[in-house]
């Protein structure tokens, strides 16, 4: 099995640069090819990433609040660029303020994220869901 | 770009002026003379420098929150809460994230959105949108001053704006404002353009409006030695001073061991006045700030609490002269404007608990020393580096890695300088990649971490660097291996 | 009566002993021989004594809350609460109102009330009426050890039947017992009566079951000087060792200025090691506790939470064996065991924050040796009044007003000593009454508290006292005239 | 007009002194003949030191908890005893817990007490209830 790529980066005006950081250097350690844009990264940087690298997933990370903005239409966006069925994850503080994690997960689900991952996310469970994720893939 | 440590000339600004103003429509309503007058016609109590001032002459300690929302009859409810609830000695006003980006449209959808969302969705105060009536709409709202608090690499605009309508303090700077803030902006164009924030206050001061403004300390919060921080404040405020700012707090983060703490706000101090002194600038009143633990909090409300009290009662007993508070909610999302108002009151107890006490540790004297050395060594190399010129010498600093910023975003910072702490806590330096240090301070970083990797039985690596970035979120103020 | 500081025979022991298990019917229950058997079946982790001794060796400070309901089920659900969701390190069992002062009955319709009307009707968890059976229902619920906390003049049956029902930790004593706790109540019949749960302690002991004995640190809880809980702590140590306890925490209630604070922990383990040796009980293991601030709370939770952790950081800072922890409902009423947590959760932070970090005062010296030499002054003249019987001694001083309890309820308290604080919030003595303190001590309390009156450009009097005892619940340490 | 007699004093088993000392010295100082029983004070107890010193008020402290099971049942003594519309006040922590105190409010004034005091209060606000109720008493 040829190793898993995944493009990940903090989106939007964002620069909270410290979890990033560490994503990165977990992800490379279990074994992933990870291609980091870092922070500040929009919408279009991730798309050209993940074709230019034929990446298996996107990771996006947001910290500071304005996720939910920043994250809009992103879905669509993959799927016009061909990026069809791609995995779309997405965690950190992604909305404004203390809110029922219930209420969000649901509404990055309905925006089209494969996942929805609430504050303080270890990057073990990260690397969980990432191996959950494939093999259920491999198992289709 | 040229960038030099000179303050502008009246036609450099004036030309630079007229394109700032422009750059967004609410430009166009900043009218200086008229600001003036507006600043001169506030009582004292609204006025951040005569308050700041009070402060440090009878030695207490104020308090601050972060807070910022988007529409401005929430944001002067939050206000007006925080004052009166939060027991807030000042007030803040946060800035969001694309107005520092200057993304005016956006900052616009935001608003917009959360109007119609009834909910927040900027994590801020879009300040140049709201425009300098809606600035003054909120900083007449409380009888504490204002201060606008942000994150901006151009903050042309957004001083402008806010200080015509009537805050009283601006925090910010070319590097501070820069490292922990951006991705691809170079250094000389943020000092530039910080050039002329200061000028803008210095602008100010020359009528009798007395600014005041701040250096942001504790840059990306996570780990950075006092040595840094301090280095960028001292430049920062010497920068500031040259343009004719008068009135300068210089921050610094907490990083957790008490020792170590009010070892940096006494040096942050001494040196940034001997600095300012040693460079002509004589009548510059300094003044401190130390920020509650800027890194990772734990998500749990109570253990947040625990987090909040020790920056409180080193702030009270470094004499520091505020401390910005956080709130229970860190580590989940900007807080209700109840859970700041606790962050408050918690802090207020601890405070006039500690505020009448004393501290007089034997070992406050050389840790002092330390960081007057390393601080020395830093802000002398940069000197040295610009041929004399600060300005020039901090961006061939950064360049160097000589003033290095750990986990910083930009891609100019070197990030070669990795943080860790020691047994007892102190933020040491792993590894001290091109610092300028002697081998007598390298020697004393390596022997410090040494002695907690024995006490570990583990190397010291860049695991143990991670495992602290974990360590207080998770309950701990050292990353000790399970 | 006739008291003695001399170990009871077995004859004593054993006439006592039928009168007192006849005293409710569930003493029947008690078996010595079988509750021995049950603790050697014990595992470590349950055990008080050994649990003390090992952060006692690793320098660590373990949390314990206060808690008690009335309803056996739901005071196993509150322990097992504290155990998951406080992270306690060890658990408590607080004594009803009723219990404490002997009246069965009405403990007994405290209980079917609080089932009545769904909701607690005793502060605490009535042991006697609940007997043998359901002291080890609880005591194995859990898997931390588990104290008996309390305040009862005679706590022989009380102890009879919670040492069988699987406690392995005993508060309380014969003075700190009486003095906060009772009215009318002669010293000597309490002390004799503690002769007795001292006693029933060294025959485990003897047997081989380490009981952990804690006399009652903060007396009433209300501007006690370290010298007087100091005095008290040491000749219970001492009446307790010579009825052959092994196992002794002694306990200090936080005053508020750190130094004063830690300077206390310090020399009470010390002075406490050095008496029980003087004295010829060269077995004895002591460890100390520290209680969060014992007097009146802010109603504000986020001010407490603020008043929680100055004691936390002082408990770590200086090393105490556990802290005693309050909640935040504490100006309110009985925590619910969520505010128990939260109060646990938020102290753990805070000594995992500090617990590395160490503390090295230039005054911290000076500040023992006052309390050294007020403590010596105290306990010596007591065994002089008691012709080198402390049992006696103790009885005589109080008499005398040698040991003076501020705010006392007994009437056998003199009540002569004023304390109040000084300018840095340490507790002074205002008026010493009949301590035998030597004229320096007297002149340094003098000066302290005129040093204190200057300040606040008023008269040192009784307006100052009352000061001081509201103002940490008002929000400050120092009680200053607004 | 004469000095008004308050009996004050701490209810059941309780042995809170620190408050009760207090009140004492505020009550005396602001002008009352006060007897204070202190500490542990019984029903009848109170009753008793009513009836020899022909009080105006009986002021019942209770910080421990358990004032609920101690109180009941006083104003019928009172009546029993005589002392007919006697004024009782009662006041401190007079319930286990953090209870709404509207509720706490109402249960005390149902069993017969004229003013109920919250945690916390202040002698200033205790002496001017007491002279409320008096001035009141004097309109009649
Ligand atoms: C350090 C910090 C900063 C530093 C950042 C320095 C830097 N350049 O990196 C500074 C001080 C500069 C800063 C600035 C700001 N911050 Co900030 N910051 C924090 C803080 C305290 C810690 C973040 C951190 O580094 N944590 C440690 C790392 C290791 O954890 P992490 O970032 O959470 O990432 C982990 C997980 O979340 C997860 N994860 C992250 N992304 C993803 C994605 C996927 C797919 C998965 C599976 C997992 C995952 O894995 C990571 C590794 O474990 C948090 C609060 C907190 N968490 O305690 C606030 C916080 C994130 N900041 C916040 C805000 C608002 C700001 C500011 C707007 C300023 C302000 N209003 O005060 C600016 C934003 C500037 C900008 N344009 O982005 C808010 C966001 C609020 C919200 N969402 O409602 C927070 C939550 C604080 C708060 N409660 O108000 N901040
Ligand atoms: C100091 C203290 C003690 C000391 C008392 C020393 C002594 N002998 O006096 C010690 C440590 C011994 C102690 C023991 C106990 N205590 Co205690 N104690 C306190 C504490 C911290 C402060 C009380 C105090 O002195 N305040 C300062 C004085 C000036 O204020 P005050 O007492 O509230 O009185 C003022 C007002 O309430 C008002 N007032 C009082 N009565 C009246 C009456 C009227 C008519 C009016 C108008 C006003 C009024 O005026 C007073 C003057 O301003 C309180 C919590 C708090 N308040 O922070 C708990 C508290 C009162 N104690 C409590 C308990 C439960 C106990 C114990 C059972 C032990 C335990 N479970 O841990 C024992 C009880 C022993 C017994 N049999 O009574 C609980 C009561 C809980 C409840 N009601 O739900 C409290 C609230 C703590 C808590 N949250 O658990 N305690």
């Amino acid at each position: 099995m040829s190793k898993k790529k995944l493009v990940i980066g903090v989106i939007g005006a964002d620069v909270h640069a410290v979890g990033n950081k560490i994503l990165y250097h977990a992800f490379t350690e279990a074994g992933f090819e990870t291609i980091n844009l870092g922070v500040m990264v929009s919408q279009e940087e991730f798309i050209d990433a993940a074709i230019e690298s034929d990446a298996d997933a996107i990771l996006i990370s947001s910290l500071y609040g304005q996720g939910e903005l920043d994250c809009r239409g992103m879905r669509e966006k993959c799927d016009e660029a061909g990026l069809k069925d791609i995995i779309l994850f997405v965690g950190g503080n992604i909305v404004i303020g203390k809110q029922s994690f219930e209420d969000v997960e649901k509404r990055f689900i309905d925006m089209g994220f494969d996942r929805v991952f609430p504050p303080g996310t270890s990057p073990e469970t990260a690397i969980e869901a990432l191996n959950a994720m494939f093999s259920a893939g491999e198992g289709e | 770009m040229d960038v030099k440590n000179k303050r502008l000339s009246d036609g450099e600004f004036e030309a630079l002026r007229k394109e700032v103003l422009a750059q967004w429509p609410t430009g166009k309503d900043v009218d200086l003379e008229e600001a003036v007058a507006l600043h001169k016609s506030m009582p004292d109590h609204r006025i951040f420098s005569k308050k700041l001032l009070e402060a440090k002459r009878s030695k207490s300690t104020l308090i601050q929150p972060r807070a910022g929302v988007p529409v401005i009859e929430e944001h002067i409810k939050l206000m007006q809460f925080l004052e009166s609830e939060g027991e807030a000695d000042l007030l803040p006003t946060t800035i969001d994230s694309y107005t520092r980006q200057n993304r005016y449209e956006e900052a616009e959808n935001g608003v917009s959105e959360s109007v119609r969302l009834g909910r927040a969705m900027l994590n801020g105060f879009p300040a140049v949108n709201h425009g300098v009536a809606g600035c003054r709409r909120v900083t007449e709202s409380v009888d504490v001053p204002i201060q606008v608090r942000h994150g901006t690499p151009d903050a042309r605009l957004l001083t402008e704006i806010t200080l015509a309508g009537g805050f009283t303090s601006y925090e910010g700077g070319g590097v501070s404002y820069n490292l922990p803030y951006c991705k691809n902006v170079p250094l000389e164009r943020t000092i530039i353009d910080w050039q002329y924030t200061d000028r803008l206050t210095g602008l100010y001061e020359e009528m009798g409006v007395s600014i005041n403004r701040e250096p942001y300390g504790p840059l990306t919060g996570t780990l950075v030695p006092p040595c840094i921080s301090h280095a960028v404040a001292i430049i920062e405020a010497l920068l500031a001073a040259e343009q004719g700012v008068k009135n300068i707090t210089v921050g610094y983060g907490q990083c957790g061991n008490m020792l170590q703490d009010i070892a940096a706000i006494r040096t942050l101090q001494e040196l940034t006045d001997e600095y300012l002194s040693k460079n002509g600038y004589n009548d510059v009143i300094v003044t401190t700030v130390l920020h509650q633990w800027m890194g990772g909090f734990p998500a749990d409300e109570a253990k947040a609490f625990g987090v909040i009290s020790t920056g409180s009662l080193t702030a009270a007993l470094a004499q520091a002269t505020k401390v910005i508070v956080k709130s229970p909610h860190e580590a989940v999302g900007i807080p209700t404007m109840e859970a700041n108002a606790q962050g408050l009151r918690c802090t207020k107890q601890v405070i006039n608990m500690m505020c009448d006490q004393s501290f007089n540790d034997h070992h406050l004297e050389s840790e002092k020393n330390i960081i007057r050395r390393e601080t020395r060594s830093i802000v002398d190399k940069c000197f040295e580096l610009g041929d004399g010129d600060i300005a020039l010498g901090v961006c061939r600093g950064v360049e160097a890695g000589v003033l290095d910023v750990p986990f910083a975003p930009c891609r100019f910072n070197k990030g070669l300088m990795l943080p860790c702490r020691d047994n007892e806590g102190a933020v040491r330096i792993l590894n001290t990649g091109n610092l300028p240090f002697s081998q007598e301070l390298k020697d004393f970083h390596a022997e410090k971490i040494s002695e907690r990797a024995k006490h570990e039985k583990r190397d010291a690596s860049f695991q143990m660097v991670i495992d602290d970035v974990y360590a207080i979120g998770k309950g701990y103020l050292v990353g000790r291996p399970k």
